[in-house]
């Protein structure tokens, strides 16, 4: 017993550990925080095993090995390798942490492959999936990947004069007498809503104005009644909207009702809250090229460029899309965010999806830009 | 329901029938003193009830009590109850004072021009204690724009309530809403802005980047500049693609730079106004 | 020395006195609860400029009715937490004044059987104010400490003010008059 | 004297209880715990039972939660304790009770096995325990180690009674036992296999052996009867407890934990979860491993610091996810790591006789160094680990902000702030809808996505900040106006779903957001409020029966004595030799 017992402990738990490691157990429980490196790595004989090794010092920011992993051929240098993987100018990409990835071959040979691989990023607006084809060499008994060039818009030195207007807020002290202190909340009007039902659920959607001289910051609620009078669900439009709307500026708007059937629905009732708000006219983003197409993956977009007309940069922008059919009324709004930084005088690509269900009524649509810049949140 | 005086009688007490006498004072006007004579003699308690008051003393039958100004700031019924060997309870009334000041809203802060009932107010008179006054007052309204005065109206306040509905002026700019009663005065500021634009026409001249598109001078119909900041959406279209800029306003101008090749037609909005729409060839 | 039958005995007396005060406690139970019930009709037909939107005049019912439970728990055990949320302004000061001074003075209000007729007399044209007028008759006792000095049914007439809050209507103003 | 007698002597119980004193007094009055992941914690749940003793409801966190379901007698204590000398350094008492107490513990529970020299040098080693100083100082889980400590105690009293049949250690044994679970009910659950079987089984070996006066058959029954005293006993002082579980079982999805990562596949969480708290029984193992099955009545001792040594590897091997199924997901693994420690240290104290027999004063040296390296390395990582709470920000002026101008009648949230959450919610009278206790939360706006606290979203990835999105989502209905921020990533979502910075704190470390159209806070209407009769019962069983451990311990003392190993490598001892210092 004084042999055996020793033995049977020591192999029963290599065994298991091994068990574990060939079933793949996780190598971590929380994200975005940079975490050591595995004991054991396996050398990448083959283009699949070259990739996950590299994505999974990506995910733990481990940049030298990841970047001596990569083959001498990339044209990208360790800097804007590393750019191009934590995003650059308090981008969206800046912010997010690569929680996962997809790889699948596309065309592999003896000694070249092309594989495509969707990055599954976590961000503060939500997860985010980015398909990006990687191309992979085998240099002796190792597959390497080529990581592609990282372009940097240049961004020419210039003055720009800033003259738009900009509104600020005085509220007034706290203990201002009854009556005196009566600056109304702004004028803002829903001029159209739809009710969609979807697999998901009920979606109501359309557009509000501010038919004010002032900013407005607005937020459309809706509450769903049905037949009896009694509240089924209550919603906001939450980031489906541009909060802040200057004078006489449109917005879409979209709230959604998961897991409630548009047929038990008798009334919606509308409601729409306006704030006064400090805001800027500036900047100004151009929504360029705008057209409906089918990207990589068949998937039916709404894309074009967004060109940054002011002379500060915008970190994180998000677009929002309503589709009209020819009756002019909406039929979908959708969002997307870009993973890039808005330098000035620059335009960065931007797509936004539309169901297949919906895009053969789309007519007409009409895009609108939300934005976050961190000099001014 | 039994229908009562005016004047809230004493109903009902607890057992005795006392020996002494207390008698209410008829009116009494907020923060002025009172007093409540008594019959009898001998030590008793005197408890005042009323709005803000809860108040308990040792009194002297036969003497008046003095009930102090300070006491009696709130107006509303109050209850004087004189407690011995049994408890005796009288009431009375303080009415506000003369009016010292005004509460006065008017609506809204920004008003389109020209428009009908667009502008109302609503003044409120209070006493130096903050009492509701409820005696008949006049109050003067006056809506003024700079020096020409657009509007003037004397209202017999109801039920302490006195209020007015007027149209707006004809040209953009601060509206000065006068309330006034006796040789008070309450001023409040009233934005006229323009209405919706009016007759919204643009102009564009291809240049190294695309095309620089602009608006006339933006007025509504009564010819007033349309505020700055005030959003144009241009719109171009051109070989079946869109390109789209919120441009804002900057003295009475909107401009935007669309990069668009080609034949392209472009178009204006501003809220739910359009404008005209413009062809530009290829360079 | 306690035998069997003399403990049925024993313990069917107790049984008797005991369901005797339970029926007791249960009874002023009820009636304390009918007694602090606060009963509102509001009638808006003749407010005027502008009419009550019927969510509106829901709203009013149960924030006056609300504030009135609380003015009379608040007199009653003179919390000032009581009146949290239900008056603003002059009528939330007075009312303040009015328990910081029962405090110090160990007095007291009890309001019971409420029953507030109230009809609105004026309504701003952009919704910011509304007038009142409450013919309001409840019991009213006042107590030094727990002894009660003075016990009165009152008819009483309220000019009230109310404006709209965060998310419920409150009392801005609650004057009582001789007549309106 | 020569130097063979000055280490031939066991160290006298109190002495050891004084070096506890001189190497954690010092750290606990720093108060280094107070940055730990749970002190705050802990400190929350008894600033609420200080103001609330019988209604353990708590409107601060989930917009309302019931406080049975934690077990409350560490909280208790801290309570008490700090009507006197303030809430944390009430909680730095209870911790500091807690860890004198466990030294005591390892020994009576060591002297089951070794003699009284084998028995304190376990006790001594028990003080530098690397995973005591990670939870102390770290995880800041004051509950487990007060609840290993009484079980420990408990354990010998478990031992005299089956194996001597004496009628005061049944009676002891369940008090205490009663007590450990008060304190940390799942030390008790798991404690069963993993130190009382090991007991039994000892007691079994001694019977058949006819080393003590029990049969074998008592010692069955009367194993049965302790089970049978223990286990009413419990349902009796957490009866809250479990009427809650059975209401509203755990039944959340899973949250990610560090500690069931795989160890291979990570070094930091590698060096975290076993290198820290095994420290220098790393080396010991090989000892452990050899002695610990060199003699038959050692094997149970090393079977269950084997099952405890697995358990504390979390997902390295795929045992405990086999043997716990859905509670794997539920449970964290450091608390394996120090029962495995604790389960050890007999066998270390063996080690330690040896060595001072063969080398004298070279191995007190050694085995000082190791001792202290170990302590020593433990307190280093707190400042080199990554996963350390992160800087605490200064939270005052975000407590003064709620507590004024009515803006507790709002809800609010926090993001960023870690550990401080706990903080904020202790001194302000507002509610918030995040919590920091992941088993009591109802909200579906938090059980359904698989993250913890709200204030730590970002780092459960997707999960999480879906979680948070639903949150704010649904901000109206919650009437959460206020979100308080110390982490910039969070600012995105925030300006696109519509709040808007309106204060800045502490020179832009804190932000304050606010969201125009939010309408006051109203109740939370839930099903899982207790009733009167439980708060009764939870503010009166936890705490007395602690209080009947204490009048047994101190006013009932026994006469003990415990068969002593007679074995092979080394002399028989003889109790009667003087200590010399």
């Amino acid at each position: 017993m004084k042999i055996i017992l020793p033995i049977i402990l020591v192999v029963g738990t290599g065994g298991l550990m091994v068990l574990a490691l060939l079933s793949g157990g996780n190598a971590r429980g929380t994200v975005g925080v940079a975490g050591g490196s595995a004991v054991f790595t396996p050398s990448a004989t083959n283009p699949q095993l070259a990739l996950h090794n590299l994505l999974i010092d990506v995910q733990r920011r481990h940049w030298d090995h990841a970047y001596d992993a990569l083959s001498k051929t990339s044209k990208a240098d360790k800097e804007d390798f590393i750019q191009d993987c934590t995003g650059s100018n308090g981008s969206l990409r800046s912010f997010s942490s690569l929680e996962g990835f997809d790889p699948r071959p596309l065309h592999i040979t003896d000694d070249q492959a092309d594989m495509r691989v969707a990055l599954h990023w976590s961000t503060p607006v939500g997860p985010i999936e980015d398909v990006r084809d990687i191309h992979l060499v085998r240099e002796g008994d190792v597959w390497r990947a080529v990581w592609p060039e990282y372009k940097v818009p240049m961004v020419p030195a210039e003055v720009i004069p800033v003259t738009y207007l900009r509104w600020d807020l005085v509220t007034g002290t706290a203990d201002d007498q009854w009556g005196s202190k009566n600056v109304d909340a702004p004028r803002v009007r829903i001029i159209s809503m739809n009710a969609v039902n979807t697999a998901e659920g009920t979606i109501v959607m359309g557009e509000v104005v501010n038919e004010d001289t002032i900013p407005a910051f607005v937020n459309v609620n809706a509450t769903l009644v049905d037949g009896a009078g009694s509240i089924i669900d209550e919603e906001t439009s939450f980031d489906k909207i541009d909060h802040i709307l200057l004078p006489k500026q449109v917005s879409p708007y979209r709230i959604d009702f998961p897991n409630v059937d548009l047929n038990k629905v008798k009334n919606v009732r509308m409601d729409v809250k306006a704030a006064l708000v400090p805001a800027s006219a500036d900047p100004v983003i151009g929504v360029m090229d705008q057209k409906i197409d089918t990207d990589a993956q068949g998937k039916s977009v709404l894309q074009g460029d967004l060109l940054n007309e002011s002379g500060q940069t915008v970190n994180i922008s998000h677009v929002i899309a309503s589709f009209y059919d020819n009756s002019g009324k909406v039929v979908w709004v959708s969002d997307g965010y870009v993973d890039r930084a808005l330098l000035p005088q620059s335009s960065e690509p931007f797509a936004v999806e539309i169901p297949k269900s919906v895009s053969q009524k789309v007519q007409n649509f009409h895009v609108v830009v939300n934005q976050f810049s961190l000099a001014r949140s | 329901m039994r229908h009562v005086i005016p004047i809230c009688e004493v109903l009902c007490f607890l057992g005795v029938t006392a020996p002494q006498e207390i008698r209410a004072p008829q009116e009494v006007v907020a923060g002025e003193e009172a007093s409540i004579p008594t019959t009898g003699s001998g030590k008793a308690t005197l408890y005042l009830f009323g709005p803000g008051v809860s108040d308990k003393r040792d009194v002297s039958l036969g003497d008046d009590i003095r009930l102090p100004g300070a006491d009696l700031q709130n107006a509303g019924q109050y209850f004087a109850v004189v407690c011995s060997s049994a408890c005796r309870s009288a009431s009375f009334f303080v009415s506000a004072a003369k009016p010292s000041s005004l509460t006065f809203m008017a609506h809204p802060s920004r008003v389109p021009v020209a428009e009908g009932d667009a502008i109302s107010g609503v003044a409120i008179p209070f006493d130096k204690y903050r009492n509701l006054v409820l005696s008949p007052e006049t109050v003067s309204f006056r809506l003024s724009a700079g020096k020409s005065s657009i509007f003037s109206r004397s209202v017999p306040a109801a039920d302490g309530i006195a209020w007015f509905r007027a149209a707006s002026g004809k040209s953009a700019g601060t509206l000065q809403v006068t309330a006034s009663l006796n040789d008070l005065e309450m001023l409040r500021a009233v934005q006229q802005v323009a209405s919706e634009p009016c007759n919204l026409r643009i102009t564009g001249e291809r240049n190294a980047k695309g095309i620089l598109v602009r608006t006339e001078p933006v007025h509504d119909c009564a010819g007033n500049p349309v505020p700055d900041g005030t959003i144009v959406t241009f719109t171009a279209t051109a070989d079946g693609e869109k390109s789209t800029v919120d441009a804002p306003i900057k003295q009475d101008i909107a401009r935007a730079q669309i990069a668009a090749s080609g034949l392209a037609v472009i178009s204006a909005a501003s809220g739910v106004v359009m404008g005209n729409e413009l062809r530009l060839g290829v360079r | 020395m306690m035998t069997r039958k003399t403990f049925c005995f024993y313990f069917v007396d107790r049984g008797a006195i005991l369901l005797a005060m339970f029926a007791l406690v249960l009874g002023s139970a009820f009636y304390c609860a009918a007694a602090d019930t606060v009963q509102v009709q509001l009638d808006t037909r003749e407010a005027k400029p502008r009419a009550v939107e019927t969510l509106t005049e829901r709203a009013i019912f149960r924030d006056y009715r609300f504030a009135w439970r609380n003015i009379a728990q608040a007199l009653e055990s003179n919390s000032l937490d009581a009146l949290e949320g239900s008056f603003a302004g002059d009528a939330s000061q007075w009312l303040r004044q009015t328990i910081v001074s029962q405090q110090h003075s160990g007095l007291s209000q009890r309001y019971t059987q409420q029953n507030h007729k109230l009809k609105a007399v004026f309504y701003a044209p952009e919704g910011d104010v509304m007038e009142l007028h409450d013919t309001a008759e409840y019991q009213l006792e006042f107590m030094d400490g727990g002894k009660i000095i003075g016990d009165q049914h009152i008819v009483q007439h309220f000019v009230v003010l109310m404006t709209p809050g965060a998310d419920h209507w409150v009392i801005r103003q609650l004057q009582a008059v001789r007549q309106f | 004297m020569s130097t063979e007698k000055n280490y031939a002597r066991p160290i006298p119980l109190i002495a050891v209880v004084l070096v506890a004193l001189a190497v954690h007094g010092p750290l606990l009055l720093m108060q280094l715990p107070s940055r730990s992941f749970d002190a705050n914690f802990h400190m929350f749940f008894a600033s609420h039972y200080a103001h609330h003793w019988f209604n353990p409801w708590n409107e601060k966190w989930f917009a309302g939660f019931s406080q049975t379901t934690y077990p409350p007698l560490t909280h208790q204590w801290i309570a008490l304790f700090s009507t006197v000398i303030g809430l944390k350094m009430g909680y730095m008492l209870v911790q500091l009770i807690a860890i004198l107490l466990l030294p005591v513990g390892v020994f009576r529970f060591a002297r089951i096995w070794v003699d009284d020299r084998a028995a304190s040098y376990a006790a001594l080693g028990s003080v530098f325990i690397g995973a005591l100083s990670f939870l102390a100082y770290q995880a800041g889980q004051l509950a487990t180690i007060a609840s290993a400590a009484l079980y420990l105690n408990a354990l010998p009293y478990f031992y005299e009674w089956i194996a001597e049949s004496r009628k005061l250690a049944l009676l002891k044994g369940v008090v205490i036992s009663l007590t450990a679970a008060a304190a940390h009910h799942v030390t008790l659950i798991f404690g069963v296999v993993f130190f009382a079987v090991p007991v039994l089984w000892t007691a079994c070996l001694d019977a058949r052996r006819r080393l003590v006066a029990g049969s074998l058959g008592g010692v069955i029954a009367r194993t049965a009867a302790f089970a049978v005293a223990v286990g009413v006993g419990v349902g009796i002082v957490l009866l809250p407890y479990w009427l809650a579980l059975i209401q509203h079982p755990i039944q959340q999805m899973p949250i990610p934990h560090d500690s069931r990562a795989n160890y291979l596949l990570n070094s930091t969480i590698a060096v975290n979860y076993f290198v820290i708290p095994y420290g220098a029984l790393i080396l010991a193992l090989p000892f452990i491993l050899i002695r610990g099955s060199s003699s038959r009545r050692l094997i149970p001792l090393l079977c269950g610091f084997w099952l405890a040594f697995i358990f504390g590897l979390g997902g390295t091997t795929p045992l405990p996810r086999w043997l716990l199924g859905r509670a794997y997901e539920v449970l964290t693994f450091e608390r394996f790591a120090f029962w495995a420690t604790l389960l050890a240290m007999p066998l270390v104290g063996l080690l330690a006789v040896q060595l001072l027999d063969r080398f004298q004063t070279r191995a007190a040296i050694g085995l000082s160094l190791a001792a202290v390296g170990t302590i020593g390395a433990a307190l280093w990582w707190l400042n080199a680990n990554p996963y350390r709470p992160g800087g605490s920000a200064d939270v005052e002026p975000v407590i003064a902000f709620l507590n004024r101008d009515g803006h507790d009648s709002y809800r609010y949230l926090t993001l960023g702030f870690g550990s401080e959450l706990a903080r904020v919610s202790t001194y302000t009278s507002a509610s918030t809808v995040d919590g920091d206790y992941n088993s009591a939360r109802l909200l579906p706006e938090m059980t359904h996505y698989g993250s913890a606290q709200l204030t730590n979203a970002k780092f459960y990835g997707s999960a999480g900040m879906a979680s948070l999105r639903a949150m704010l989502e649904h901000a109206n209905r919650y009437g959460l106006k206020f979100i308080f921020v110390h982490d910039p990533y969070y600012e995105p979502l925030l300006t696109f779903v519509g709040w808007r910075k309106i204060e800045t704190f502490d020179n832009g470390e804190i932000t304050a957001w606010s969201k125009e159209d939010v309408p006051p806070a109203h109740q939370i209407s839930s099903d899982a409020v207790p009733p009167a009769w439980q708060g009764l019962m939870w503010g009166i069983l936890p705490i007395g029966v602690s209080f009947l451990a204490i009048f047994l311990e101190l006013l009932l003392l026994d006469r003990r004595r415990v068969p002593v190993e007679v074995s092979v490598p080394f002399h028989e001892q003889d109790p009667q030799e003087h200590y010399v210092a």
